[in-house]
């Protein structure tokens, strides 16, 4: 019997306590539930706890803490990977592989940290701890939520529990339970408002379509399982099992990773199985922007980064270029896809869940374009390939970093835009309700006072709102920028990356030119649609009377907007501090090659002026098209002054007047494009989700109803034939007994005549 | 084994190896007298000196009860059963009652007594608890004694009972076929009367005449079975006929002579197709009496049976082949897959339970066809004839304890007929909400006719079963060990008669569980939600079926042994 | 040595019911009405004592005898008598890795029943009732004697029939007597099998025991033995008579599993047994099917189960599939669990059939997983129709709202039956997946295979999250309760039925957690049989073993 | 002295004309006829083998035989009147409420 006990391994006192980041939220769910359950309505609970919410802080705030601690650990020892924990032996059995021996197998838990482990985990923890903030701010002041929130809290902190599990796991099984976790509660949140049929539905798709992907992803590691007997990362990626693995089985082991990927595709909503993700806005907008834009969805990145030591491994060398292109084309198609119907939606958190799968979808690519490098390049001896392989993954890795940054932001801040409109909608129509003579002319489209009819997130009932929102714009101009990639901003850095490592690996592989027109294409389009949200909700004049009355939102929901705000506009530090290095391996360590000054020159350097002149003329060529192509366009089409009176800050109003000069100079009727098929088609997202409802209904639902027939009608049948042939025989049978005592005379003899016939026969 | 002792009529030894059915004599004697007694005087002529003499005038209170005859009868047929206990609880003998001549006419041993205990023990409790039952109405919830028939009329009753348990202890008893005949005959024409015995009512009279007027014709082809034996053999000794067969049994003569026998015996055990008066006779008599064809009338028949095919028509050839084993077989499985077709559909519980009789026959005379099955080359099954008695002892067990259970399940009807007719499934409505024990006790009787564990009918049938697959399987055993290699076909035919059991015993399954969801599940019929009629007798017979039945099942060890103990002296050669 | 200890477990509750109901039998309504309340709390008292009975074993309480490490074919607390000598039957009861897991089971289960239909009409009743189911499920599982394992294998219909007829739903004549009818015609054959079986016992000695009538016996133990040795040999009892056996066994219960195509009985039983009889069904008697196979199929005749492994193997995946996909069509909750039943004994059958010491691991704890789960998806069906008077998916919306206690049990009963990590199912489907997998690779099959089992998992997931949708979700408006509820207030559930459910919450969560807490004991268990039994045949006889 | 094979084979003439009787004909008193025919049937082949074997038990049988014939018509008449007194008929084939 396997020992039971954990005995930490570990080398400073601070990491024993590493699985507390896991189990501090953990059993804050319990709290949170259980707390709540009893004190619900209480006003103490109400006010000062915020219905768990300052519970849930403090929790993560501690988590933070302690992952801050292990990552510094971490960086300080610089050592490559580090199982903190012995591993507690989850699941003991064995198999058997013919011969006469049991083979033991335990499946079991521990930490492992590695550089890839240590940049998820500071984003994951760091990124929960801000919006748990913002959601106190978000959740608590609307009154829809009131009495419910400790179920918010409660689920938020056990998604929290389950997405530094993941991180921190040391074998892809956990990975596997605590991606489930995140699955729950991503479906309990999307289902947060549990009365709207909508949300129930998307909630259901949401679990269901991960649940597809999960299947495979389940399969794949069962593959994996038999291939290295074991799904410990320590097992599986050393060096002499994979060797080992590689010489005889390769084939499977791409398939298993190949089918480990579609775990992924269903996590990240890549397509095709992306359609949960733009429901799964339904939930409360702090859920949108924690689990379907920041950290969530990385889970499928972070298994698929996981796989990294795979494709670099030498033994490997170019068994695996396949998957690599089918991961890199499957996020070139998502990215194009994504993007296009970005275009035209006009709900807010819609534009940004496209652009969530969009972005994701470029990681994708430059994750595959990476694997593609390090499984085809020389790069374990050859210095300069080395050096390329590790830019391109960690390109991705921060592309990664940057977009959860970003896009948790502008979640949060569409959250602030919505939230006030809402109370703004909610004001005025309360203020109707009392003078009813009063205003209903000035907003006929919305004389309806149900607030069904009023749609909060809808950018038609935006505009104008950079004055009356001051932080929120900015952070949403930050966020947008740095997803667009514009020069210096966020993004920027690691977006051209992306880009740049497609058209590398183009240049070695022509199937790669796919993924690569994509990506290229794609960051034009990005410029387009996020331009067109920012312009569209904060400039021009306000669409009508209730972005009119919006106000300035509150201090809960600001501070994590400055933060993140700060943070993005910092990721040029982060790159010139190596980032890109560090992130994607182990041999590299923080600010190891130069200092963070030498590092910033050298970025910028590489960037905007690179001594290869194809890449050079790519950079400009990207930077083109995602700066000035697309949010021209957006600005000919939706740009526009303030309303009189109204005045941005200073560092949005050179922004606000370009737009409005575009709109003057350029502006042009797209009526005819928004009208084409095409539109159409985009605003029905390609119709997928129609052919998925209507396969699930043709299909599935008439098969199971037919084998719900068939059951019914035919293994059941069987035994009622059975049963009611045996009734009709007995009727039979007992008809015979006709109550004439002639016949039963008849047959005695009968009976008789048989027997000396028989005797007579055989004697 | 004891040795035999050979006692001549009236000798020594006489009284206590013929103990029960001297008592019973005696019983039948008082039966006759005691009625009647009174206040009788005789004068002497010529004198007007009255000498009380007891017969006649008006009878004392105690001798114009109603219920005397029924406590006379069930008292002899109780003590002739507890001396039939007694004696098993000291040992048994082997008693050999000769004539003059020195011709075996009687013999007394364990298997004989066995059948003495099944037919008094459901004689004793069909009498106590038909105490109340021969109603003039025939139907009334308060019994009261001017509603019963007068004493005269119960002791005719009574005393049928008794002959009849008399004519069938001498089948037990007889060594010789015609003794073994008149018997028969005896018990046979008590049980017409009994069945016909309420002759006010339709259906009573017509399932008299239906049983008489087919047992008849069945009892005339034994009959002529019997003559033709004794044409070929010259005698008609157990003896003597053995010896006879094991020489020269496989003329055809002595084989249909057993052939029409069979008839015979088969229209007793109510054997396919010889059995189609039996649902109708059930059916028409008042159910204590049903009780009794449907187990003391049984037992008679495969007591017959037995002894004329295992004792007489022993098969002799190694390879364990009879001439009428196949017959056998096949009458076993139509018998028992008629009896329980039929009782599937039937309404009306009592033909319910006569079909599930025909069923039970069916498995008995499976039960008897392994027996003739039995590889009797000692040399081959090697053991000894343990397997014949194994088989053997399964069929007498199962024939003792369906009378706790078949039996049992009749008296329960019986409460019911007496409150006016039990002829529907749905007169047994809300039993369990009306008197739930009576309930509890039908629904254990249901169960263990059917053979559900822990009851005292799985037991039973499970060592049929066991025997017959016993039978079967032979010594295929030592011949795997031995390197040998078997199919399915290998195996003995009778084994089929096993698995058409085990069907058959999942067919029953549903008619019986009717019962009980009729029982438990459907409301009373109209006019029946009162309480049931009373009398303790009939409950304290059924308590005792009840007891019987669950202590039997759970610990049926002390039977099995004295059944084995039965079989094994059925025959020594064993 | 505390050798008597399980005997009581067996004795106690039976007995203890038999009084009970002899004591109310005669009672008149307003009695029973009275007695009600104190026969529910000795039935409570009983079981309980019960569960710290077993729980006291677990713990090594009761003679130190370790669950761990126990040998193929040996066992702990063996305890003796002779019952009917003249047939060689004994009352031999003891306990193994393989039945104790499951005897703690129902030692769980029977107070969480009580507990969870603590307001069940005619209670006086009912609960004795219960309690003999228990014993009964309890005497299957520590019986060691052919005999034994039968009689009370057959004694668990009678209490669950009476629980269906007299407290279940609208057609529960039909589907009580359906129950009692088709699984006993399936163990009438496994009879006839058994019986055979006696006869053929041990082809070397044949009449060894001088004490029966047959001279045979009915211990486990000793058939076991025999065929241990023999089957290391070559064929215990020659190819063709093992083969028919074991079909002839595996009939019996395979219905009672129920695998495809024999499950028929199932949902009918199901849908109209009340609360307490579908936990029990559900929970252990389904059980009784697995745990009979590899106390009698499997361990006699492994040369036969190679023989039939693939047919298993069929039979499990269809299972699998059909039960989820059936459910799928359903509208009805308790019918939709109730394939979903099949469905998951199809994961047992999978295991089994895999032949791999993980698969059967997988299965047995399964076997328990289940028995922790389904009970749960029972009581909230049955919590579900008590509440709104309708068991149609979708009659009743926005349980959230209105009862959020019992929403909450429902959801997270669905999530544990499909598949949740870290709930008690998923180590299960996890351990028979990993299984599979193994056996395909040995048989050289493509990994398509996989597809229809994993695949599986997202049809659960499809079916409890479509059921949920239309139960919890939605219908928030508070002007439309359920129409079957006639305007009546909607209510939560009650307290005892909320203990209930936190208890098997609970216990769903600390398996999931931890399940190495009854895992280790079923490996040890696998791991043995299959040193002493499978490997020996399969993996080349290496002399000793 | 007649050859007891002629007797025997009469008796099993008798045997069938009363076996064929008996399920032929529909009034019980003719049916009840038919069973003496086929008792006497018996009783012959009893005396004939008797003679044959020179067995006077053979005569004992007969002569038991006949009082259990005797018995029988006695039984099956006063049978027969309760039934007619019932059911007004004596015809076999119209006796028939009980049935199935």
């Amino acid at each position: 019997m396997a020992s039971k006990e954990s005995a930490p391994l570990v080398h400073s006192e601070w990491m024993q306590f590493a699985p507390l980041i896991i189990l501090l939220p953990m059993m804050a769910f319990a709290v949170i539930l259980f707390l709540g359950h009893i004190f619900n309505g209480h006003p103490f609970w109400k006010k000062n706890l915020k219905e768990g919410g300052l519970i849930a802080l403090p929790v993560m705030a501690a988590s933070l803490v302690l992952s801050l601690l292990l990552i510094s650990e971490f960086l300080k020892g610089n050592s490559g990977v580090d199982q903190i924990f012995e591993q507690i032996a989850w699941v003991n059995t064995g198999v058997w592989n013919g011969g006469s021996m049991i083979e033991p197998v335990s499946l079991g838990f521990g930490i492992y940290v590695d550089h890839i482990t240590v940049m998820l985990l500071f984003v994951a923890s760091f990124l929960c701890l801000l919006i748990n903030t913002f959601s106190i701010g978000y959740m608590n002041t609307d009154p829809i939520n009131d009495n419910r929130n400790h179920r918010f809290y409660a689920e938020f902190v056990l998604f929290c529990s389950g997405m530094l599990g993941m991180v921190l796991a040391d074998s892809f099984l956990w990975l596997f339970i605590f991606w489930e976790i995140m699955g729950l509660c991503s479906y309990l949140l999307i289902g947060f408002y549990y009365e709207r049929p909508s949300a129930a539905s998307a909630a259901k798709k949401a679990f269901l379509t991960t649940r597809i992907g999960d299947v495979f992803l389940m399969i794949g590691l069962v593959m994996l399982w038999d291939l290295f007997g074991s799904l410990d990362y320590a097992v599986v990626f050393a060096t002499e099992n994979i060797d080992a693995v590689a010489a005889e089985s390769a084939g499977t082991l791409q398939w298993a990773l190949g089918l480990m990927f579609i775990g992924a595709v269903g996590k990240s909503a890549q397509f095709p199985l992306h359609v949960w993700l733009p429901d799964a806005m339904e939930g409360p907008t702090p859920v949108s922007a924690l689990i379907h834009a920041a950290t969530m969805v990385n889970a499928g990145l972070y298994l698929v980064a996981r796989m990294f030591p795979f494709f670099g491994a030498e033994s490997l060398h170019g068994d695996l270029d396949d998957l690599a292109f089918v991961i890199a084309s499957i996020g070139g198609i998502t990215a194009v896809m994504a993007a296009a119907i970005a275009f035209v939606q006009m709900d807010l958190k819609k534009v940004l869940a496209y652009s969530t799968m969009s972005q994701l979808a470029y990681i994708f690519t430059g994750l595959g374009c990476a694997m593609y490098l390090a499984n085809t390049l020389d790069w374990h001896h050859n210095d300069k390939d080395h050096y390329i392989v590790i830019v391109a993954f960690g390109a991705a890795l921060f592309h990664l970093f940057n977009h959860a940054m970003a896009k948790g932001m502008l979640f949060m801040a569409s959250g602030s835009v919505i939230h006030e409109v809402h109370h703004a909608h909610h004001h005025l129509h309360h203020h109707d309700d009392h003078h009813d003579d009063h205003g209903d002319d000035h907003h006929d489209d919305h004389d309806d006072h149900h607030d069904d009819h009023f749609d909060a997130q809808s950018m038609e009932n935006m505009g104008g709102l950079a004055s009356k929102m001051p932080i929120t714009a900015t952070a949403m101009l930050v966020g947008s920028a740095s997803i667009m990639g514009l020069p210096l901003i966020g993004g920027f850095w690691s977006k051209e990356g992306i880009i740049a490592n497609a058209w590398r690996v183009a240049q070695n592989d022509p199937r790669f030119l796919l993924p690569a027109m994509c990506v290229l294409i794609g960051a034009a389009m990005t410029g387009f649609y996020m331009s067109r949200m920012w312009f569209k909700t904060f400039a021009g004049k306000p669409n009508n009377e209730v972005a009119a009355h919006v106000g300035p939102t509150n201090t809960w929901i600001k501070t994590p907007l400055f933060i993140l705000t700060f943070v993005t506009l910092s990721s040029i530090i982060f790159a010139g501090m190596g980032f890109t290095h560090w992130a994607s391996d182990t041999e590299y360590s923080f600010l190891s090659e130069r200092n963070l000054l030498d590092g910033i020159i050298y970025e910028m350097d590489h960037a905007f002026a690179n001594s290869d002149i194809f890449f050079f003329i790519l950079t400009y060529i990207a930077i083109f098209m995602g700066a000035i192509v697309g949010p021209g366009l957006a600005m000919a089409l939706y740009g526009g002054k303030l309303a009189e009176g109204e005045e941005a800050k200073p560092w949005m109003r050179p922004i606000i007047a370009l737009s409005a000069w575009f709109n003057d100079r350029f502006h042009f009727d797209n009526t005819a494009l928004r009208e084409s098929t095409l539109a159409t088609a985009l605003e029905n997202r390609l119709y997928i989700d129609e052919y998925y409802d209507k396969a699930m209904i043709n299909i599935v639902a008439g098969f199971s109803n037919k084998v719900a027939e068939t059951d019914a009608e035919v293994i059941d049948g069987t035994i009622k034939a059975i049963e009611s042939g045996s009734q009709s025989l007995s009727t039979i049978v007992r008809s015979m007994t006709t109550g004439s005592a002639r016949d039963y005379i008849l047959m005695v003899a009968v009976g008789t005549l048989a027997l000396f016939l028989l005797i007579w026969g055989v004697a | 084994m004891s040795e035999t002792t050979t006692v001549e009529a009236f000798g020594d030894g006489f009284i206590s190896a013929l103990c029960p059915e001297l008592m019973l004599f005696a019983g039948l004697l008082l039966l006759i007298i005691v009625p009647n007694l009174g206040r009788g005087t005789f004068r002497i002529r010529g004198t007007q000196i009255r000498v009380p003499w007891l017969l006649g005038g008006s009878r004392f209170k105690i001798t114009s009860d109603p219920r005397l005859p029924a406590w006379i009868a069930s008292i002899t047929l109780g003590s002739a059963f507890l001396n039939v206990v007694y004696i098993f609880s000291q040992g048994l003998e082997r008693v050999v009652i000769v004539s003059e001549s020195g011709k075996e006419l009687l013999l007394v041993n364990g298997f004989s007594r066995v059948f003495e205990m099944i037919f008094f023990g459901a004689l004793a409790l069909a009498a106590f608890s038909s105490m109340n039952r021969l109603q003039v109405k025939g139907i009334g919830a308060h019994v009261s004694e001017h509603e019963l028939y007068n004493n005269r009329r119960q002791a005719d009753f009574y005393i049928l009972m008794v002959t009849c348990a008399l004519g069938m202890s001498v089948v037990a008893l007889a060594q010789d076929l015609f003794v073994l005949f008149i018997g028969l005959e005896l018990a046979s024409f008590s049980t017409y009367v009994l069945v016909a015995f309420l002759k006010e009512s339709k259906v009573g009279v017509e399932s008299g005449m239906k049983y008489f007027i087919v047992g008849s014709v069945a009892s005339g082809v034994g009959l002529y079975g019997l003559s033709m034996l004794y044409l070929w053999a010259g005698s008609l000794q157990f003896s003597v006929l053995s010896v006879a067969f094991a020489e020269s049994g496989t003329t055809a003569l002595p084989l249909i002579g057993i052939g029409f026998v069979l008839v015979g015996f088969g229209f007793k055990v109510s054997a396919a197709p010889f059995h189609f008066a039996a649902p109708d006779a059930y059916a028409g008599a008042i159910s204590p009496v049903a009780g009794v064809l449907a187990t003391a009338s049984k037992a008679m028949g495969m007591l017959g049976l037995v002894r004329m095919l295992l004792i007489v028509a022993a098969p002799e050839s190694s390879d364990g082949s009879a001439v009428w084993l196949a017959c056998l077989g096949a009458m076993a499985a139509i018998t028992m897959t008629w009896g329980n077709l039929a009782a599937l559909g039937s309404d009306n519980p009592k033909r319910m339970l006569a079909y599930s009789s025909v069923a039970h026959a069916g498995y008995m005379l499976a039960a008897l066809t392994a027996v003739g099955a039995w590889n009797w080359d000692a040399a081959v099954s090697g053991d000894a004839g343990a397997a014949a008695v194994a088989v053997m002892t399964a069929l007498l067990f199962h024939l003792v304890v369906l009378v706790a259970f078949k039996l049992g399940a009749f008296l329960v009807l019986s409460i019911l007929e007496s409150e006016g007719g039990a002829s529907r499934l749905s007169s047994l409505g809300g039993l369990a909400k009306r008197e739930p024990l009576l309930a509890v006790a039908m629904f254990i009787f249901m169960i263990s006719l059917a053979g559900v564990p822990p009851m005292a009918g799985f037991l039973s049938k499970l060592l049929v079963i066991m025997g017959i697959v016993r039978i079967a399987v032979g010594d295929m055993g030592a011949e795997i060990a031995d390197g040998g290699v078997f199919v399915l076909a290998d195996m003995h035919w009778v084994w089929w008669l096993a698995f058409l059991m085990v069907i058959n015993s999942a067919i029953s399954v549903f008619y019986y569980l009717r019962v009980v969801v009729v029982m438990f599940f459907d409301e009373p019929e109209e006019g029946r939600e009162g309480p049931l009629p009373s009398g303790w007798q009939v409950r304290l017979a059924i308590l005792a079926c009840v007891l019987t039945t669950v202590f039997v099942g759970i610990a049926g060890d002390a039977l099995i042994r004295i059944c084995e103990m039965a079989a094994q002296s059925l025959n020594y050669g064993w | 040595m505390q050798d008597w200890i399980s005997m009581p477990l067996v004795g106690f509750p039976l007995v203890a019911s038999i009084v009970l109901l002899a004591f109310v039998s005669n009672a008149d309504d307003a009695m029973r009405k009275r007695l009600s309340n104190p026969i529910r709390m000795a039935t409570l008292i009983f079981s309980l004592v019960m569960l710290v009975i077993t729980t006291g074993l677990f713990f090594q309480y009761f003679g130190s005898l370790s669950w761990e490490g126990i040998s193929f074919n040996s066992y702990n607390y063996i305890n003796r008598y002779n019952w009917i000598e003249s047939l060689g039957i004994h009352w031999t009861v003891g306990l193994d890795a393989l039945s104790f897991p499951m005897v703690w089971l129902t030692t769980f289960l029977l107070p969480v029943t009580i507990i969870a239909t603590w307001n069940e009409k005619n209670g006086a009743l009912y609960f004795p009732i219960v309690l003999a189911m228990g014993g009964a499920l309890i005497g299957v599982f520590v019986a060691l004697d052919l005999f034994m394992f039968y009689v009370f294998w057959e004694l668990t219909l009678i209490p669950m029939f009476f629980l269906i007829l007299k407290w279940g739903g609208k057609d529960r004549k039909y589907a009580s007597q359906k129950f009692f009818i088709y699984t006993f015609t399936a163990s009438v054959i496994m009879l006839l099998g058994l019986i055979t079986l006696y006869f053929f016992q041990d082809p070397v000695n044949p009449l060894q025991y001088s004490g029966s009538v047959t001279g045979r016996t009915f211990d486990i133990g000793e058939i076991t033995q025999h065929a241990l040795n023999e089957n290391g040999k070559g064929w215990y009892l020659g190819a063709n008579i093992q083969k028919i056996l074991f079909v002839m066994l595996m009939l019996g219960f395979l219905v009672k599993l129920p695998a495809v195509p024999f499950h028929t009985w199932l949902p009918d039983a199901h849908v109209q047994a009340p609360t307490g009889g579908s936990m029990l069904l559900a929970g252990v008697m389904l059980k009784m099917g697995a745990y009979g196979m590899f106390r009698l199929p499997i361990s006699l005749f492994p040369h036969a189960l190679q023989y039939f492994q693939l047919v298993l193997m069929a039979i499990g995946m269809v299972s699998l599939v059909w039960g989820a996909v059936v459910c799928l069509g359903q509208t009805n909750l308790k019918k939709m669990v109730a394939y979903s039943s099949v469905s998951h004994m199809g994961v047992i059958l999978i295991g089994i059939a895999t032949m791999q010491p993980m698969g059967w691991a997988a299965a047995l704890f399964m076997m328990f997983a289940h028995g922790i789960i389904s009970p749960m998806l029972f009581a909230v069906c049955g919590a579900f129709k008590h509440h709104y008077h309708s068991m149609e998916i979708g009659a009743m919306r926005g349980m959230a709202k209105h009862s959020p206690w019992l929403a909450t049990s429902m959801m997270f009963a669905w999530m544990a039956s499909l598949g949740l990590p870290l709930l008690a199912g998923f180590v299960a489907e996890l351990m028979m997946l990993i299984a599979l997998w193994y056996f395909l690779a040995a048989e050289g099959w493509s990994v398509f295979w996989m597809v229809g089992p994993a695949l599986v998992l997202a049809i659960t997931a499809g079916y409890y999250l479509w059921s949920m949708q239309r139960t919890i979700f939605e219908g928030g408006d508070e002007t439309q309760p359920p129409e079957s509820l006639h305007g009546e207030p909607v209510p939560d559930i009650t307290n005892p039925e909320k203990l209930a459910m936190i208890i098997l919450a609970v216990f769903t969560i600390v398996f999931g957690v931890m399940p190495w807490i009854a895992l280790d004991m079923m490996h040890d268990w696998t791991a043995e049989i299959f040193k002493g039994l499978i490997l020996p045949i399969l993996g080349g006889f290496n002399g000793g073993a | 002295m007649i050859d007891p094979a002629l007797v025997s084979g009469l008796s099993a003439l008798m045997f069938v004309i009363g076996l064929g009787g008996a399920f032929t004909r529909k009034n019980a008193i003719i049916v009840l006829m038919c069973i003496e025919l086929m008792l006497n049937a018996a009783n012959m082949q009893f005396a004939a083998a008797a003679v044959h074997h020179g067995d006077t038990t053979g005569w004992v049988y007969t002569l038991f035989a006949i009082a259990i014939a005797a018995s029988e018509v006695a039984i099956g008449l006063a049978i027969f009147l309760a039934v007619y007194g019932q059911h007004e008929t004596i015809s076999l084939d119209d006796v028939d409420v009980l049935k199935n």
